[in-house]
């Protein structure tokens, strides 16, 4: 089993961005930020061309696109842990968060890309947004940069954390780098959650076998009683047959029944096999996530009453304080 | 689903309880206000209940797992049920019922404090029933997040909010962790199934070496999922948090979301197989079932370390909160003990409980939870008024100095629970220990064992000093008096009592275990014909016949079988 | 089915007639009934212990009590009625059964059983009885405690009783440890009962750290014993033992191997510490400062009888070895002096009562070593009862004179009014103990003393006769107690808080508001000023509770002779021991392993002894009896003959001419002083060798053990400062120091 | 090369020898990326101070987690890494409901975001 990168490669990458990282890291003085980010990319762009350099010349390259959706969400974090106001950090995040939506496009996750883009960009992200500015006071206009508090402008710890974090990333790519080859895919297990997914479309390999002209006008594909087609995911097959003449509905003439090719064109598509794997596999997971919304709800309820309290505490104790001063 | 729907009985009846609760506790009536106490014991009683009878599941690694995890649940949540009472919305409820202030629902936070126990206690037995990675990940966040508003909220004080925001951030952080080694345990393994992984590491494993997705993807789960039991390194967040949080909240943290992870490592552990399978010396599953060496060597030096870190820091503590913190380290150090002894094989005769380290595992959690929740509750009924009115319980080791004259029941509590964590004999901890003790010896961790002891011994610096505290010495000048909320000396005197009673059922409740902690016999098959038996005769396989799938098809639900023939 | 386990008593009812252990010989299943007798001083304990905490003031828990172990008795008799005789095993909880392999001794099973056969009905019998008596006694003595010491004295009296039944009714060793060790706790918690006084505190220390090094040695014995076995199962053990004594029967003294012969030594050492023999006698008379009645259950009628007990019980392990029984021999017989000679040179009469069992008990081991287990028990028996009877009388007095003990200090206490019966109690207490003939006493002391001369052993010719010597001194200072306080001039001083052997709030009765006004309005003519003290005194004539018990007693201590003519070879007795485990190799006189194995062993009547060219066993009566007349004529002359006064008799005259002997005796033998001598003055250079190396390692290590952990925690604090980051930052160092871990050993 | 992947049939791929265009040298620079992400919220985590912050971080490594299951996800040709991802996203989004909330209370209490301000609890 081959190195997909080599190892120096690979670790010189690893020192490069945590350098990087740890130059970008805000300080109390002036600190090389530019220079951290560049070193930072540097690093990572050894780490991915490194990776690239041992691929076979045409077919193992990632899409271009890859690399341009990389560098803005890696850059992205990167300015989330560098910038001292947390709305930029906040905005940063969600510029990570579309270039990451990219990435699953490429990867032909098209549905988790927009409802990553819906959920965490549209929804999440923006409450991030309002509870900065909630808890922020707002900048006076002619002292910008003092006004964000210490606590935002120097970071705690750079050294110690650009070196765990980075440590931890080194013995991360390396078991990454190296388990790759190592992992098979289980075709059989796709091509058997493709069947299923494409057991429930019956109509449509239909309308697809009917456009393909691979039967004829009168023939339909062969339903089991349980109503499913008979696909054979090795030969590509799937059962068709004719109607039963007696007209019983639903009933085929099961002298008629042969086997034909699936045509290229057909596949269950991905937003199909995604909500057949979501639905018919993980049912209870749904209910499950329903009820941790539900509760999360409810903390974010209780733990807001419990700021209302807050307040009217304080407004009391501010009265009962003024009354006493106002005894003495 | 349907079949698998019987086994959720339980957590379905929960679910309902909590939304019963929360409704009931809308009521402008103070009579049906504090029902919800009662709704919230019910519904654990039925849940409970149908526990007992429900079957063990048949798709997980520890199939027996599924009844014991929840009736122990049930059985030790009714407590903390009991024991929760007043926690919140106390002093409001007073001036409701004196009439000075109105029943207003924008403030009543008691209904949601019960849901959100249910919720959690739902969670950890989801844990139990997961069958899945996604299903576990849900069911460990449905138990923690609960878990970190009550700790936010349950006194009125800073401390509560600094425990909580503690909590929350460092168990966002550990969620983190293991949900990145959730996804690379399913990278690696190509499924998220929990027995396909389980085949999947075994048929690696035989080949040579465990992928290293999975292998990183497995560490970093079993690391993450160590906050929930507090294991080193995951652990700094217990002191402060127990310390910081009411103290039935932190007898609730040190049993639920423990249960929850240690279910979760458990079934992590056994997805790798166990290193020491060996029957009269002879490895009989082949040299695949193995707890894998990487796994096993960090989890045992995780196992030495958290044991140490745990007495030895509780050695030190004048809050008895924050030394229980330390102590309930110590105690996830020990159950990691049982953890690597591994597991009882599924044949039916020659295991028993003194050689399953996974029945002593969750043997232990009852005993542990039992007893901790003695000490927590002694704390809970012990109160004084701070100088704003504020009803403050006891926590320093002063503050239940003679308690057995100024107050037996507490007391006494506190003595027995204190010398049954301590595992004294007879009392129950000792069983527990003795479990953990024999486990470890039959699976030939001596080294382990010998820490083991080394540390019950540190342990008894720190217990001793509280049942000296609270039996030797004169009570003077404590300005803590009994609470006025009676069900929590009650819960206390239960669970004390139950460290004495459960000793005669020490026997049944054993044998439960063992029968828990039994491994299904698919991750056992682990030589390629073993796999292969145990593909062909263990799991329903979805087209094998008309379809011709290849194999290794996943059988992840029944229905599938269903639909396919 | 090996998985540890207890399981819930009536859960198990059924399981006695489980299979499932080894067992040797005819051994049948018994009955469920018999856990009662156990069970029942439990829930005892139990049901105080609540009404302890139930701040319970009245004398519920003592009637409690004495209803729970009367019926616990009564079913010790039922128990005597069906078991006697036979043997049987009922099992009512399978408690511990710990497989760690499928080999020999590779399986630990101790059940929660009960072994019945005679041997354990007789010590039942006498034990729960005792129990039931002095229960009754204890809650009129105990009377003015009323409230949570009350309750706490009576929940410890049960716990004693379920103890010593663990001990006696146990069917293995580890049962036997359990309940040896459960009386120990008892004992120090009754010994140290009135925990302000501080000798009652350091007695109860004493008796606790001296009673360890007796349980160290049993507990090894036991280890050994299971090493060696494979089993702690009596049933086990005898049987396989019994190969052994075959072996020694037949002269082949070296097929029994080392370890055998370890074990019962082991086991002697534990039965000297619980049963107070050389060298841990000291912590028996300590131990009176203990309240009356604990004095007389557990320090002179049953629980120093465990390590009679425990020789009984394993007989045929003692058997196996060549030296145990002769060294039992030597001790219990030096013992039996000692003790005497101390006993004749006390004044407190309970210490001298204390002296007294400590002697007894050394005729008891005698006995046992003499081959006569038969005569041990039958002393153990008789001695219950009349020492019990003894120390009953003592306690009346110390309850009637505000904790006076000192025989000098009173006088005629028989003749005071409502004294009569507590004088005759005590008459017949030490008409027994001084082996009048024709007592219990006699007849039980003279079954040992004559197999002294009977037995073949190294030296038992002269063992007898010191046991012989020790009889006559015992009837001295039996009378010498009789004529001192109970007849002659009717005179007496009352005891103080002060110098008082008694519990605290019982001296306070005499002196509280409540005593003084009690005293003052029965203020009568027989009241005595007592010089130095302020107010007047009046003796405190026992109430209905304690006489009833001591006319019992007293009735009991004369019946315990009629055993004796019950049945031939010495009556009942000996006839339950020869039934049980205790029994010796052959019916008649033997001698010990180590003559049987050197072949001096002459089977039937020449390896008889001789006393005076006669049968030892009829010569004996008269012998013995002429002993004891001397001895209470010896007292008669020097205590009651013309003695005007309480504090002076003519003895006093005697003691100049003694020298410093007496003084010496009064001081114990110097035992104290010559334990500095022997043991501290010579070891002194070497202890404080030994204590450097002490202070520098074994302390270091103790030391080391308790710093160690203070120490890490100092180091490991700061990483618990308290901060979000330093914790996160802790979190993801363990995380990278985990995968960096995994990561070295993959690559 | 376009933006979307070719929709080859997932069916049709279960069958060719190599799936076209996730090899395994694809899948690590996928990741790579991803191992980035999770240590980059990991820094982020132990270096920012502002509570929001920290919990961006965390949303960050949950981020890493999602990309890394839809690679998988490809790479492996099912759509199980898929849904996890949704139900990733669920909990995410219940996390920072509450956090946000918890974190507003705290900012109430102290007027400061700034997670130093907790540590009275220690030792």
């Amino acid at each position: 089993m081959g190195e997909v990168i080599n190892p120096f490669i690979l670790y010189a990458g690893v020192v490069l961005g945590g350098l990087g990282v740890l130059l970008a890291l805000p300080r109390k003085r002036i600190s090389p930020q530019v220079i951290g980010g560049l070193l930072g990319a540097l690093g990572v762009g050894v780490l991915l061309i490194g990776l690239g350099l041992k691929a076979s010349p045409e077919k193992q390259l990632p899409n271009v696109y890859f690399y341009v959706f990389a560098a803005v969400a890696l850059g992205g974090c990167l300015r989330v842990i560098t910038h001292p106001r947390p709305v930029y950090a906040a905005l940063y995040f969600i510029l990570t968060i579309l270039a990451s939506a990219g990435m699953y496009l490429i990867l032909a996750a098209e549905f988790m890309a927009f409802a990553l883009i819906i959920i965490y960009a549209g929804a999440i992200l923006i409450t991030y947004i309002f509870v900065i500015m909630l808890a922020t006071q707002a900048p006076a206009e002619d002292e910008e940069e003092a006004a964000a508090p210490e606590y935002d402008q120097v970071s705690r710890e750079p050294a110690l954390a650009a070196v765990c974090g980075f440590v931890l990333l080194a013995a991360l790519s390396t078991m990454v780098v190296r388990g790759v080859r190592g992992i098979e895919v289980n075709r059989g297990q796709a091509a058997f959650q493709s069947q299923e997914a494409m057991e429930r479309v019956p109509r449509r390999l239909e309308r697809a076998l009917h456009r393909a002209k691979a039967i004829s006008a009168d023939e339909a594909v062969y339903l089991t009683p349980d109503g499913l087609p008979v696909i054979d995911m090795h030969t590509g097959t799937v059962v068709v047959a004719r109607p039963d003449p007696t007209g019983v509905r639903g009933a085929f003439a099961e002298a008629s029944r042969r086997s034909v090719a699936i045509p290229s064109s057909f596949d269950a598509r991905n937003v199909e096999s995604l909500a057949f794997d979501f639905l018919n596999r993980h049912p209870g997971a749904i209910e499950l996530a329903g009820v941790i919304l539900l509760m999360a709800m409810l903390g974010a309820v209780v733990l807001s009453r419990r700021q209302v309290e807050l307040d009217e505490e304080a407004k009391a104790n501010q009265s009962r304080r003024l009354s006493a001063e106002g005894e003495a | 689903m349907i079949e698998r729907l019987s086994l959720l009985y339980p957590e379905i009846v929960l679910f309902l309880g909590a939304c019963l609760v929360m409704v009931i506790g809308l009521s402008p009536k103070r009579e049906v206000r504090s029902l919800c106490g009662f709704a919230s014991a019910g519904s654990l009683l039925i849940a409970g209940l149908l526990a007992i009878n429900t079957s063990a599941g048949n798709t997980t690694p520890l199939p027996g797992l599924l009844p014991y995890v929840k009736a122990i649940l049930a059985g030790v949540g009714l407590l903390l049920v009991l024991l929760l009472s007043g926690v919140v919305d106390r002093r409001d409820e007073e001036e409701i019922a004196a009439g000075r202030r109105a029943f207003s629902a924008m403030r009543s936070n008691r209904a949601e404090f019960h849901a959100f126990f249910l919720f959690s206690l739902m969670g950890a037995m989801l844990c139990a029933t997961a069958d899945d990675l996604i299903w576990l990940f849900l069911a460990l966040e449905l138990t923690s997040l609960p878990t970190y508003v009550m700790v936010a909220v349950s006194t009125r004080g800073t401390r509560a909010q600094e425990a909580g925001v503690k909590y929350f951030f460092l168990g966002a952080l550990g969620a983190g962790i293991f949900l990145y080694g959730f996804a690379l345990l399913y990278g690696g393994t190509g499924s998220t199934n929990l027995a396909q992984i389980a085949r999947e590491l075994a048929r690696q494993g035989a080949a040579g070496d465990i992928n290293p997705i999975a292998m990183a993807g497995l560490m970093l789960a079993v690391v993450g999922v160590s906050f929930k039991i507090a294991a080193v390194p995951m652990h700094f967040y217990t002191p402060d948090v127990y310390q910081g949080a009411a103290a039935p909240v932190s007898a609730m943290l040190a049993f639920v979301p423990k249960t929850a992870g240690f279910v979760t490592i458990l079934t992590l552990v056994s997805c790798a197989g166990w290193s020491y399978g060996f029957v009269d010396g002879r490895d009989v599953y082949g040299a695949g079932f193995a707890l894998p060496a990487e796994l096993r060597i960090a989890l045992w030096v995780i196992a030495a370390l958290t044991m140490t870190v745990g007495n030895v820091m509780a050695v030190l503590q004048t809050s008895i909160k924050r030394m229980l913190g330390y102590s309930s380290v110590a105690h996830s150090g020990y159950m990691l003990v049982g953890v690597l002894a591994g597991a009882a094989a599924g044949e039916e005769s020659g295991y028993s409980f003194a050689q399953s380290g996974v029945a002593a595992v969750l043997f232990y959690l009852l005993v542990y939870g039992v007893g901790n929740l003695g000490a927590f509750a002694v704390l809970a009924s012990m109160e004084r008024r701070n100088p704003d009115g504020e009803l403050v319980e006891a926590d320093e080791f002063g503050d239940v100095r003679g308690l057995c004259r100024s107050s037996p029941l507490a007391g006494w509590t506190m003595v027995l629970s204190a010398l049954s964590l301590l595992g004294l004999p007879p009392l129950l901890g000792f069983f527990g220990k003795f479990g953990l003790f024999s486990a470890g010896i039959a699976a030939g961790d001596y080294a382990l064992v010998v820490i083991l002891g080394l540390n019950s011994a540190i342990a008894a610096f720190y217990y001793l000093r509280l049942v000296a505290v609270s039996l030797l010495d004169e009570p003077q000048g404590s300005t803590y008096a009994p609470t006025t909320i009676l069900a929590r000396p009650l819960a206390g005197a239960v669970s004390a009592l139950g460290v004495i009673v459960l000793i005669a059922f020490a026997e049944p409740l054993m044998q439960a275990a063992t029968k828990a902690g039994r491994v299904a016999p698919m991750t056992l098959g682990v030589s390629p014909e073993g796999v292969r038996r145990a593909q062909t005769t263990e799991l329903p396989e979805p087209g094998t016949g008309d379809r011709g799938a290849p194999s290794g098809a996943p059988a992840p639900e029944g229905e599938h079988d269903g639909a396919g023939h | 089915m090996n998985s540890g386990s207890i399981i819930p008593v009536l859960n198990l009812l059924a399981a006695g007639a489980e299979e499932g252990h080894a067992s040797a010989g005819p051994v049948a299943h018994g009955p469920w009934w018999v856990a009662l007798i156990v069970v029942l001083p439990m829930l005892g304990a139990m049901l105080c212990g609540a009404a302890a905490a139930l701040k319970v003031r009245s004398k519920l828990p003592a009637f409690l009590t004495v209803g729970l172990l009367g019926a616990s008795c009564a079913l010790a008799v039922s128990m005597y009625l069906e078991l006697a005789g036979g043997r049987s095993i009922t099992v009512s909880y399978r408690w511990i059964d710990f497989a760690w392999g499928t080999g020999e001794g590779q399986r630990l099973v101790a059940n929660f059983g009960f072994y019945i056969d005679s041997l354990t009905c007789l010590w039942m019998l006498f034990v729960t009885g005792l129990a039931t008596l002095i229960a009754l006694y204890a809650s009129e003595y105990m009377s003015h405690d009323q409230g949570v010491g009350y309750c706490r004295f009576f929940a410890a009296f049960n716990l004693f009783v379920f103890s010593m039944a663990c001990l006696v009714m146990g069917d293995n060793l580890l049962l036997l440890y359990l309940g040896w060790e459960g009386v120990g706790l008892c004992s120090y918690l009754l010994i140290g009962y009135f925990y302000k006084r501080p000798a009652a505190v350091a007695a109860a220390k004493k008796a606790f750290i001296v009673n360890r090094i007796g349980d160290l040695a049993l507990a090894l014995g036991t280890m050994l014993a299971f090493v060696h076995f494979g089993s702690v199962e009596y049933a086990v053990i005898f049987a396989k033992a019994q190969p052994y004594i075959e072996a020694i029967k037949s002269g082949h003294l070296d097929q029994v191997p080392f370890v055998v012969q370890v074990i019962p030594l082991l086991f002697m050492v534990g039965a000297f510490g619980k049963s107070a023999q050389l060298p841990l006698y000291v912590w028996l008379p300590d131990a009176m400062e203990g309240p009356t009645p604990v004095s007389a259950l557990i320090h002179a009628a049953t629980m120093v009888t465990a390590g009679v007990y425990l020789i009984a019980r394993t007989y045929p392990i003692f058997l196996c070895s060549e030296y145990a029984l002769p060294v039992v021999a030597w001790v219990g017989a030096l013992t039996a002096l000692l003790a005497a000679t101390i006993g004749m040179a006390q004044f407190d009469i309970k210490r001298i009562m204390a002296y007294s069992t400590v002697s007894q008990l050394g005729y008891m081991f005698a006995g046992l070593a003499f081959l006569s287990s038969a005569g041990a028990a039958y002393h153990v028996f008789t001695h219950a009862f009349f020492k019990a009877t003894l120390f009953l009388c003592c306690g009346a007095v110390m309850h009637g004179f505000a904790g006076q003990l000192d025989l000098r200090k009173l006088s005629g206490v028989a003749f005071m009014k409502g004294w009569g019966i507590v004088g005759l109690a005590m008459l017949i207490g030490c008409l027994n103990l001084a082996g009048v003939p024709f007592t219990a006493g006699f007849f039980s002391k003279d079954m040992i003393l004559a197999e002294s001369f009977v037995t073949m052993g190294p030296g038992y010719q002269v063992l007898g006769w010191v046991l012989l010597l020790t009889a006559g001194l015992t009837a001295y200072y039996t009378f010498r107690v009789f004529f001192r306080v109970f007849v002659g001039p009717k005179t007496f001083e009352p005891g103080d808080e002060l110098h008082a052997h008694d519990d605290h709030g019982h001296d306070a009765h005499g002196h509280d508001s409540r005593g003084d006004a009690h005293a003052e309005a029965e203020h009568g003519p027989a009241g005595h000023a007592a010089p130095g003290h302020g107010h007047d005194f009046h003796p405190h004539a026992p109430g209905w509770a304690i006489n009833l018990v001591l006319l019992i007693l007293a009735a009991a201590s004369i019946a315990a002779a009629l055993p004796y003519f019950m049945g031939e070879h010495g009556g009942w007795v000996p006839k339950l021991v020869h039934e049980s485990s205790a029994t010796t190799i052959s019916d008649g006189h033997g001698s010990t392993a180590a003559f049987l194995a050197s072949g001096l062993h002459e089977p039937g009547a020449s390896a008889h002894g001789t006393l005076f060219g006669q049968d030892p066993h009829k010569i004996m009566y008269y012998v013995s009896g002429a002993i004891g007349a001397v001895g209470i004529a010896i007292a008669f002359v020097l205590h009651y003959a013309g003695r005007k006064t309480a504090g002076t008799s003519r003895a006093d005259a005697l003691v100049p001419a003694l020298g410093p002997v007496a003084g010496w005796a009064r001081r114990k033998w110097l035992v104290d002083e010559l334990y500095d001598a022997l043991v501290r003055t010579p070891l002194w250079v070497l202890s404080h060798v030994f204590h450097l190396i002490d202070k520098l390692l074994i302390d270091g290590l103790v030391n080391l053990f308790g710093w160690l952990p203070r120490a890490a925690a100092q180091r490991l604090r700061p990483t618990q400062g308290g901060d979000l980051h330093g914790y996160a930052a802790g979190m993801a160092v363990g995380l990278g120091a985990v995968l960096i871990l995994v990561w070295m050993l993959i690559l | 090369m376009s933006l979307l992947a070719a929709s080859s049939p997932v069916w049709m791929l279960a069958q060719a020898a190599p799936p076209a265009e996730m090899g395994s040298i694809t899948l690590a620079h996928y990741l790579v990326v991803s191992a980035v992400m999770f240590c980059l919220g990991v820094v982020g985590f132990l270096t920012r101070r502002n509570l929001i912050v920290m919990f961006l971080c965390t949303e960050m490594m949950f981020q890493a987690a999602g990309i890394a299951l839809v690679a998988f996800s490809r790479f492996h040709l099912h759509h199980t890494g898929q849904s996890f991802v949704i139900f990733v996203l669920t909990v995410a989004a219940a996390e920072a409901a509450m956090a946000l909330a918890l974190v507003v209370l705290l900012f109430r209490k102290r007027e400061s975001l700034s997670a130093g301000e907790w540590r009275d609890l220690r030792g």
